[in-house]
């Protein structure tokens, strides 16, 4: 099958080669648009399903599509992923945006879940990853740099009490943030954790208490 | 049967520097397979050294010693064009032994 | 009174430079755990077996791959590894050195393509793949990446390879880029090579195969690529599918010049 | 648990395969101690293997890395200059058996060997030297084994 296509898209590339070769001097290869078609092709030809990792993982939506490339979207398309990501914003249930910060550190710890060799979908089974690409609490050295510190997330921004209103924008930025991330930044690197079931409504109640409670470790 | 050993042996001043890496599993017994099933332990036990011949060292190992397990040891005496020897023993009674020589 | 002010900076910014200083701290500490492990790195014991296999008759037909094209003409392993993957024009296809592997040992040895394609990783002949991929990469060592890039395919899989590079998709939205198009990062304490551009001697694609201390395993490129996308959430990519070799092109012609050290030993 | 039945069984099979040794001369002398291997602490294996109370000493030498970046591969070495060592031994704080690595030094080799070894936790190991006398000395070092990235 792969042979198959190799040899279509090959043959493509010399019709189309041929084609054009009457009016220019070099032969020229396939055109971007070409190239980019042909890579959804081994996109699609290359890959199987394994275990949970099924074949929609290579479809992508607008959003990925669009961070696709070694260039930024336009500066429209990035305002409309922007849009439907925080149109798209589970906010908790009854108000609640904190829980428990121990449980939270556990799952920043944590970098298992979704991939082919992991038994199932349910967040149960997941962790947040955090720390493979952030510092959060300065007691654990092995963080990734990828993102930016998280350390004294909340006491940095002032947060003294997280029921108080005025904590509120950062309470619930953190809580978009967390459900997807793409609301802020179209092509953010971070995954969006609500948004593609990764983490259920609870986990990232206390992922919120680790970052932004008083008491968290994160914020001494 | 085990797979080779890598046995490099290297003149150092009067010494010969022993450099050892081994085939091997080394699983602990206390690990468990994908469907939850314990992995029998299976480990590298004795091992032993001959220089020309003439026994130089014995050592016992537990399951605790990594994977293709590495040993690094110097020889007195030793000169260049000299056998240097070594054979292990795991726990399931399988040997080998392989030699190399001092250069 | 001269000295004071001197101290008081000092201070300050020996203050302020304390949070780094713990991170220089761990980070001296891996290194010199890395230094530790350079000498005895189990590699050896498969580039050892990888060239047992190449000169071995086996296979069906109980040939050696001692005839076997790498790139270079038949028989010639020196320098091969830096050049690949590249176009052959007897399968008219761009190969990387596993699946040029495979094209030798079904036309010498008599193997089926199809049944090694679908063998796993870390059982029967593909662990043979992986030990002749080892010996062959040893055999450049201390050589400088130099790709072809004349044939108009090895042109298209770069361009294919770049693409494959920045799609994203799975549920956790990555790419190859999310990790590897900045210098500097790290995923926790592992650091991440630039994959855009040469990323120095010895890093990135000039490091693999390599012997992964964490599982006891040797890993060459087409297994390292396989993880890479199991890490990254997506479906499992076919060996010597399409896609990895492309992704080998554009990160070996990005190489360009690097030293290879392969086969190193990884965390 | 697990591990003591495992080891009890080996005995059997080792004693068994002792009967046999004569086809293996350079083991001979050497019968394969599973109960040094079954000690948790320093104390209890030195007291196993006839030695007295270990002391902490600068005349050993313990090397390893301060972190190890994976406890699967932990290089670490046991050393002594000291005249009348009769065994180095490389040991693990906090693995299920201490005892990592015995070494029965002889005059044809340096008391100095380098081996790997696998750590589940960060843990001190020690490297002790078992002296001709009975004297028992010992150094220590710590190693901080990190946790992996990703998904492991």
């Amino acid at each position: 099958m792969q042979n198959k296509t190799l040899f279509l898209t090959s043959a493509a590339a010399v019709a189309a080669a041929t084609l054009l070769v009457g009016c220019a001097t070099t032969p020229p290869g396939p055109t971007a648009a070409e190239l980019d078609a042909q890579a959804m092709a081994m996109m699609k030809a290359s890959f199987r399903e394994q275990g949970i990792a099924k074949l929609d993982r290579i479809q992508q939506d607008l959003g990925q599509s669009a961070c696709s490339s070694d260039k930024p979207p336009t500066e429209a398309v990035a305002k409309q992923v922007e849009a439907e990501a925080l149109a798209s914003i589970k906010w908790p249930t009854g108000g609640q945006y904190i829980g428990d910060w121990r449980a939270g550190e556990r799952l920043a710890q944590d970098g298992r879940g979704m991939a082919w060799n992991n038994p199932s979908t349910d967040p149960k089974n997941n962790g947040g990853q955090c720390y493979n690409c952030h510092a959060i609490d300065k007691k654990e050295i092995s963080f990734g740099t990828i993102g930016p510190s998280l350390w004294n997330y909340g006491k940095l921004r002032g947060v003294k009490d997280v029921t108080d209103p005025v904590s509120a924008p950062i309470v619930q930025y953190t809580w978009g943030k967390l459900w997807n991330s793409k609301a802020y930044a179209a092509c953010s690197n971070m995954p969006r954790m609500g948004h593609m079931k990764l983490l259920d409504e609870q986990q990232i109640r206390d992922l919120m208490a680790l970052l932004l409670d008083p008491k968290s470790p994160v914020n001494q | 049967m085990a797979d080779p050993m890598r046995i490099r042996a290297q003149m150092a001043g009067d010494k010969a520097t022993v450099r050892v890496l081994m085939n091997h599993e080394m699983e602990t017994g206390l690990r468990r397979d994908p469907a939850g099933k314990a992995i029998p332990a299976w480990f590298i036990q004795d091992v032993s050294a001959q220089h020309n011949g003439k026994p130089i060292l014995t050592a016992q190992w537990g399951a605790s010693i990594s994977k293709n397990p590495f040993l690094q040891f110097s020889v007195k005496g030793a000169k260049a064009g000299d056998r240097i020897a070594v054979t292990w023993k795991d726990n399931k009674g399988d040997t080998r032994t392989d030699e190399a020589t001092v250069s | 009174m001269r000295p004071i002010p001197f101290i008081a900076a000092a201070l300050a910014l020996a203050l302020s430079a304390g949070a780094m200083a713990q991170e220089k701290t761990s980070a001296d500490g891996i290194a010199e755990y890395r230094k530790m492990l350079q000498d005895g790195n189990p590699a050896d014991l498969f580039e050892a077996k990888g060239e047992d296999l190449w000169k071995k008759a086996r296979g069906p037909k109980n040939a050696t791959l001692q005839k076997c094209d790498l790139g270079l003409g038949a028989g010639v392993v020196k320098g091969a590894w830096v050049q690949l993957p590249r176009h052959f024009a007897d399968t008219n296809k761009v190969q990387d050195v596993e699946s040029r592997l495979v094209t030798c040992m079904e036309t010498l040895q008599g193997f089926n393509a199809e049944e090694l394609i679908k063998t796993p990783f870390g059982s029967g002949e593909q662990n043979n793949i992986t030990a002749l991929a080892t010996w062959i990469a040893a055999e450049s060592r201390g050589q400088r990446f130099a790709l072809p890039q004349n044939h108009a395919e090895e042109k298209r899989f770069y361009e294919l390879g770049k693409r494959a590079f920045f799609f994203r998709g799975g549920p956790m939205d990555f790419s190859c880029a999310s990790c590897h198009t900045e210098a500097g990062k790290r995923i926790r304490l592992q650091d991440l090579p630039e994959l855009t551009k040469n990323p120095g001697d010895g890093v990135g694609f000039a490091a693999w195969p390599a012997y992964r201390v964490s599982n006891g395993q040797m890993w060459g490129m087409q297994l390292r690529l396989n993880d890479c996308y199991r890490q990254q959430r997506f479906p499992y990519p076919g060996f010597i599918s399409d896609v990895t070799v492309a992704l080998s092109v554009y990160m070996g012609v990005n190489a360009k010049g690097a030293q290879s050290i392969a086969p190193s030993i990884k965390r | 648990m697990l591990n003591r039945r495992t080891l009890l069984t080996h005995s059997t099979k080792v004693a068994a395969l002792l009967a046999s040794a004569g086809l293996l001369p350079q083991f001979a002398h050497a019968a394969y101690n599973a109960a040094a291997f079954e000690m948790k602490t320093m104390a209890e294996l030195v007291k196993l293997l006839g030695g007295s109370a270990p002391i902490e000493s600068k005349d050993v030498t313990i090397t390893g890395p301060d972190i190890a970046e994976n406890g699967a591969v932990v290089p670490v070495g046991a050393s002594t200059a000291l005249p009348g060592v009769k065994r180095l031994l490389i040991l693990v704080e906090k693995n299920p058996s201490v005892l990592s690595a015995a070494f029965d030094v002889s005059d044809s080799v340096d008391a100095s060997f380098t081996t790997r070894v696998k750590m589940g936790q960060s843990s001190n190991v020690y490297a002790v030297a078992m002296m001709g006398d009975g004297k028992v000395l010992f150094a220590q070092k710590e190693v901080k084994v990190t946790l992996g990235g990703c998904g492991g």
